[in-house]
């Protein structure tokens, strides 16, 4: 398979609720070593997946939210968030978990794989990929 | 390049209609599938900012779905084209991809 | 063309896995390829041979099995989500230990990689879920 | 079991979507053998399962609506529908179908099980009940 | 007081099975009685004894089958909901024709009437569902 | 006689805490559980409708949900109150029914 796609995995759901937000990132954990063109897109409810200091030691379910910063080893760099999702919901960049990554061409200097966009910008992210999976 | 977005839930209850609507590009096309064909009711409290939004943007809905629901065809947006499942097969072909607001 | 299924909830309890299934047998009556469908989240659900519906309900399994056995569709019943589940087939209740499986004929347990190959040799995919 | 509780079953959901309506329906049918003081409501997306002209054909489903002009013959006699919610959907008393019981201590006449009322007399419903059963 | 408690969605999927194990446990701490937990629509797929989860989340059904166990609780599976869903106990299997069944211990097969019998014999009713 | 209210969903999702709140009585209580807290958040595009119609209500807020969501305790509208497992039951106790606005 030499063909390389653009895939673009859209969270809309919000984590622990129900099980979409961890399976997704199974996908893309999986995906990875296929060797294509990875981008997330965090939007509506899937912002809140990002948010730091997640604790579901009462609930007593697993908290995936750390995988979300091993994305970088598995060079899963470009992390969507919609702004305009962040501020209906009372939230700013602030209140996500920092992501960063090692940037290989750039003499693996460390930088942040969460790019904030606006509502324009995400549309024109979809419009720009090959294959969509929605979670 | 446009985009076959398919909205499966009912606008009264979800957001994903809306949301949809609000990342369509021109050209782009919104099936309304299952519960998501109440999207097209004619004088609703969401029927002003579905037509807001579809400037350059084509409205389907699948019939099978509309008839089960007991949706008459007068209560249907005019701008809303109604397709069976080969129709839903030509789109899905016709765009470059099929993005589904679950 | 070629295009990708991807299923994400259960039978019966979401519409999902029927559209899912008109859809495919429109594509295929259109001289289209559907060359696998995946099960995935609640979709791998559909895939138990235990289900038992009112006899003036539709079987939604053995729809399925019919259709991608006069088609040759590959069924893919995605492992994570399956084993969370309770849907095993043969091979997998023995590595497990357990005493029973339930996935029907026409349906195989694979990995997420299969949905990824999908997303790649197919020119379009399609989500069918909630 | 001598105690008559007041049962009332919340229909919030659209039918055919999601199995809910139909499987809130088959608690009904099964509830009614217990001579209970049973009553239904109808209000937001539940409105819709009372539409008429329901036809399942094409998405091969089974077309449940009929079961409801059946209710009657099981005693269940009380349908609330929201006002407000039909009018938010565009929808009148008129595009419901017609469910009737036919009233013993009335000399069997024939009598509309559907009634509609306003929101706040739904929230004075729900209060009167012993037993509130989600669907 | 008594408490009757209603899970309507499946394992994993939903936070209804959780939230409701927790609420029960709770429930039972602060000497309240909890006779039966009745499982409808997807809550039938929390009974099956065949699901393997990854070893670092809870197993949902181990839970409750304990749960039961330790305090006597009726777990009843709504048996027009189970066989929809591919759930069946040995006599349903036998009864059905079918080669498996997977329920697991703790959990019984049983009619909607329980449902209702739990509305009218406890003080309270919850529902954890979707 | 009062209610105690569940809510499980997400209010920029779903329409249930808005539904919810249209329909509670003097007396009433709302539990947020599940994704449900969110319905607390404060500065959000609900936050003003949820506040205007808690006058006569009292609001609660489940705090192993809240936690596992990582939402810091400022975000979180003043007039909402965290209660455990325990004070969960207590509510549903405390009241005379239980209504899951699923």
């Amino acid at each position: 398979m030499s063909e390389v796609k653009k895939f673009l995995y859209v969270n809309r759901k919000a984590p622990y609720g129900t099980i979409y937000a961890l399976e997704s990132l199974e996908v893309v954990l999986i995906g990875a070593a296929f060797d294509q063109d990875v981008s997330l897109a965090f939007l509506d409810d899937g912002v809140f997946q990002l948010t730091r200091n997640q604790n579901t030691e009462t609930i007593g379910v697993k908290n995936f939210s750390p995988t979300f910063r091993a994305l970088g080893d598995y060079d899963v760099t470009k992390l969507y968030v919609e702004r305009e999702s962040l501020a209906e919901r009372g939230l700013s960049e602030s209140d996500l978990q920092e992501i960063t990554y090692e940037d290989e061409d750039d003499d693996w200097a460390e930088k942040p794989s969460i790019r904030i966009v606006s509502r324009a910008e995400m549309a024109d992210i979809m419009a720009d990929q090959d294959v969509v999976l929605s979670f | 390049m446009s985009t076959l977005h398919t909205v499966n839930k009912s606008p009264f209850t979800n957001g994903s209609l809306l949301s949809c609507l609000k990342h369509c590009r021109p050209g782009d096309a919104i099936l309304l599938i299952e519960d998501g064909v109440y999207g097209a009711l004619k004088g609703s409290t969401v029927a002003d900012a579905v037509c807001e939004n579809l400037a350059d943007v084509r409205l389907f809905l699948l019939g099978g779905d509309v008839r089960a629901r007991g949706i008459e065809d007068e209560k249907i947006l005019s701008q809303a084209r109604t397709v069976e499942y080969d129709g839903y097969v030509d789109l899905v072909v016709e765009h470059d991809r099929t993005q589904s607001w679950l | 063309m070629k295009i990708g299924i991807v299923v994400s909830e259960g039978p019966y309890t979401h519409q999902a896995a029927d559209t899912a299934y008109h859809f495919v047998k429109s594509a295929l009556a259109k001289g289209h390829e559907v060359p696998r469908v995946f099960f995935y989240h609640d979709g791998v659900n559909v895939s138990t041979r235990l289900s038992v519906p009112p006899q003036d309900e539709r079987h939604i399994q053995k729809n399925w099995t019919a259709l991608a056995g006069e088609h040759g569709i590959d069924l893919v019943v995605c492992i994570a989500a399956a084993q969370r589940r309770g849907l095993l087939d043969q091979n997998e209740a023995e590595r497990q230990g357990k005493d029973a499986n339930n996935i029907a004929e026409g349906f195989r347990i694979s990995g997420l990689g299969q949905l990824i190959e999908m997303g790649i040799q197919t020119d379009r995919l399609v989500t069918f879920g909630d």
